[in-house]
């Protein structure tokens, strides 16, 4: 029983969490939008979307 | 688009497998989590009720959100252990008040203070316990001059442990 | 002095990942208010770091690019709940006095910051010393953070064991009434660690303008 | 009533997230650079914080508490964050461009922020009926942008004054601009 839910809860969200994260990155930003460069400076924070690790 | 199915495949495995690493360790440290979390109580327990066997009460409803466990000091009284929001925060006083089957208020202890030194611990001062133990259950309790957010904390804290104890176990 | 690489002491001053890369600060700001803060945190932070450094390493062949970070943080995030588990078991007093900041190591910056930069890239030794370097390097700021706090808001420094909270070390220098309070709040922590990161900065700037010197010398001797 | 209300000044004043929690320090040393983009951020963090903190609350209670897998708490509210996170950010793209040109790009700034986890985090632990945790929520959201803005009005004088040594240009002197911020709002502590 216990094991069922957490093979579900942990399962379903990892799946999505991939699918979205696969989605996002390849839907192109909004035609206005593609210059918009966030205000923070070159910062290290690895997990921040901006950071060069995302995108290769 | 089948790269995207392999992908989140992919994670679901790997967030499964962790899941189970996580069974795993919990089914190690359950036991002495769970020692140790009457064990922490019972040192303050016996100050009030010394030798007394404690039985904790579960499933307690309360909406003050104060009382963090109940016990039952075998047929002397009950004791509350409440958290309340004094100066430095949530949470920052953690206390005990014990209700005695005569009636009166058998204990006060004070847990944790993390409020200003000087200031808030007063709430652990003697004078404070002494206005507070003996009383009846419900008598009004005032609180010290010079630490009211403290004090006034704990007394409301108190109100809430009474209400319940009124209501439910009295 | 021409232009070697900095030894081990200097690297852990030079990019120290939280004075220099602001990495981390959350945790370090809310928790360095005794010396067995620093000590419980910047173990399971190593301990952490480097289980998850070994396990990246391991997985990088088979991890798939696009969701690499996703990957990582679901690999931290068991790691951090296990070590709280075993914290929560065996060192309750660490517990208590670390409290939310345990679970937030899961967010902190430098352990997803490291399993990126080097774990996903390199074998499993040097992803073994990146760790020990990194890991050195935030104890060296949660520890000088954490004694200056200590010693200003209690008058003296004192260590114990947290496994079975036997005093390792106490000594208290200050009386009682020069305590100043204001070391364990908030304020004096922000003050601190905005001074120390000046320091270092200041330490850095040297550092780099006697290299640049060195530099411009051996560029004119040649 | 009066309960909330006390509860909401003391999550956005005295118990503030930034100033005596700490929690959110990555965003507010990165992003405060000027008011736009730290209301922007305001408003990005509210978002979040307001969602997943009620997404994470109903999948304690419905669907953790029933499995008995309490344990499990920590890595499923990491994922809920982040699929929140990038649905939200999925969403604006696809569906308003305006709103993805104010907002869009703080959101993955956000993924991995200690003040959201800390928040759904605390939900649970402090016991909070779901009314306490929006109002929580909400109060902790508007705290941590009143004092990204306020901030932000200070850093923008700051970065212009030349009178700064150097080691203390930037961030030092942000870090020690908030400890004075927090000198300030602990003398509201009194006001509850």
């Amino acid at each position: 029983m216990q094991a069922i839910g957490l093979v579900l809860v942990l399962g379903g969200l990892g799946s999505v969490y991939a699918l979205l994260y696969y989605l996002n990155k390849n839907t192109p930003k909004p035609e206005g939008c593609e210059e918009i460069e966030s205000s923070c400076s070159g910062c290290h924070i690895t997990s921040c979307g901006h950071h060069p690790s995302h995108n290769e | 688009m089948k790269r995207a199915l392999y992908l989140a495949f992919f994670l679901a495995i790997v967030s499964a497998l962790a899941g189970g690493a996580l069974t795993l360790a919990n089914d190690l440290t359950i036991d002495r989590i769970n020692a140790n979390k009457v064990a922490a109580d019972k040192a303050n327990l016996e100050l009030i009720y010394p030798g007394a066997e404690f039985l904790p009460i579960e499933g307690f409803d309360d909406e003050t959100g104060l009382i963090q466990n109940i016990y039952q000091a075998g047929d002397a009284g009950y004791v509350y252990k409440l958290a309340v929001n004094g100066f430095s925060g949530s949470g920052s006083i953690e206390f005990m008040v014990a209700f005695g089957t005569d009636g009166k208020i058998a204990g006060y202890t004070v847990i944790s203070c993390s409020d200003t030194k000087g200031i808030g611990d007063k709430v652990a001062s003697d004078s404070f316990v002494n206005s507070i133990v003996g009383k009846d259950v419900g008598a009004s309790i005032d609180t010290i001059s010079g630490s009211t957010v403290s004090s006034s904390a704990v007394v409301g804290g108190i109100d809430a442990a009474v209400a319940h104890y009124e209501a439910n176990l009295k | 002095m021409e232009n070697k690489k900095p030894n081990f002491l200097q690297s852990l001053i030079l990019e120290n990942p939280v004075f220099v890369l602001y990495l981390g600060i959350c945790s370090i700001l809310g928790v360095s208010t005794s010396l067995d803060n620093a000590l419980g945190m910047s173990l399971l932070v190593f301990v952490v770091l480097l289980f998850s450094n070994i396990i990246v390493s391991l997985l990088r062949k088979i991890t798939p690019n696009e969701i690499r970070i996703p990957v990582y943080i679901v690999i931290i995030a068991t790691l951090v709940s296990v070590a709280e588990m075993f914290i929560k078991a065996y060192a309750t007093s660490l517990y208590t006095s670390m409290g939310a900041f345990i679970s937030l190591v899961v967010v902190n910056c430098i352990i997803l910051g490291r399993a990126e930069a080097c774990a996903s890239k390199n074998n499993v030794l040097t992803s073994i010393k990146d760790a020990c370097v990194m890991g050195a390097g935030y104890a060296v700021a949660i520890f000088s953070l954490s004694a200056i706090r200590q010693f200003l808001a209690e008058g003296g420094l004192s260590l114990s064991n947290p496994l079975n909270l036997a005093t390792i070390f106490k000594f208290t220098v200050l009386p009682e009434e020069f305590a100043i309070g204001l070391f364990s709040k908030p304020v004096g922590a922000f003050i601190t660690f905005g001074i120390l990161a000046a320091v270092f900065a200041a330490y850095k700037q040297g550092y780099e303008a006697k290299q640049a010197a060195a530099a411009k010398k051996a560029k004119e001797a040649k | 009533m009066g309960e909330l209300l006390t509860l909401f000044l003391s999550t956005v004043l005295i118990n503030n997230i930034i100033l005596s929690q700490f929690l959110g320090m990555c965003p507010f040393m990165g992003v405060s650079k000027n008011r736009s983009s730290a209301l922007g951020m305001g408003f990005a963090v509210l978002f979040v914080i307001v969602g997943s903190s009620i997404i994470t609350y109903f999948l304690y209670h419905g669907v953790l508490v029933t499995f008995g897998l309490e344990y499990l708490q920590l890595i499923t509210f990491i994922l809920v964050i982040a699929c929140f996170v990038q649905f939200t950010e999925l969403f604006l793209k696809k569906f308003s461009p305006s709103l993805y040109k104010s907002l869009g790009i703080f959101l993955p700034l956000i993924t991995t922020n200690c003040a959201v986890l800390a928040v759904a985090l605390e939900n649970i632990t402090k016991k909070y009926t779901i009314v306490e945790t929006l109002v929580n929520s909400v109060g902790v959201s508007v705290g941590f942008m009143l004092v990204l803005y306020i901030f932000s009005t200070i850093r923008e004088r700051l970065d212009m004054n030349t009178k700064t040594p150097k080691a203390f240009l930037g961030n030092p002197l942000a870090l020690i601009t908030a400890g004075l911020m927090a000198l300030a709002f602990g003398g509201l502590a009194g006001l509850i």
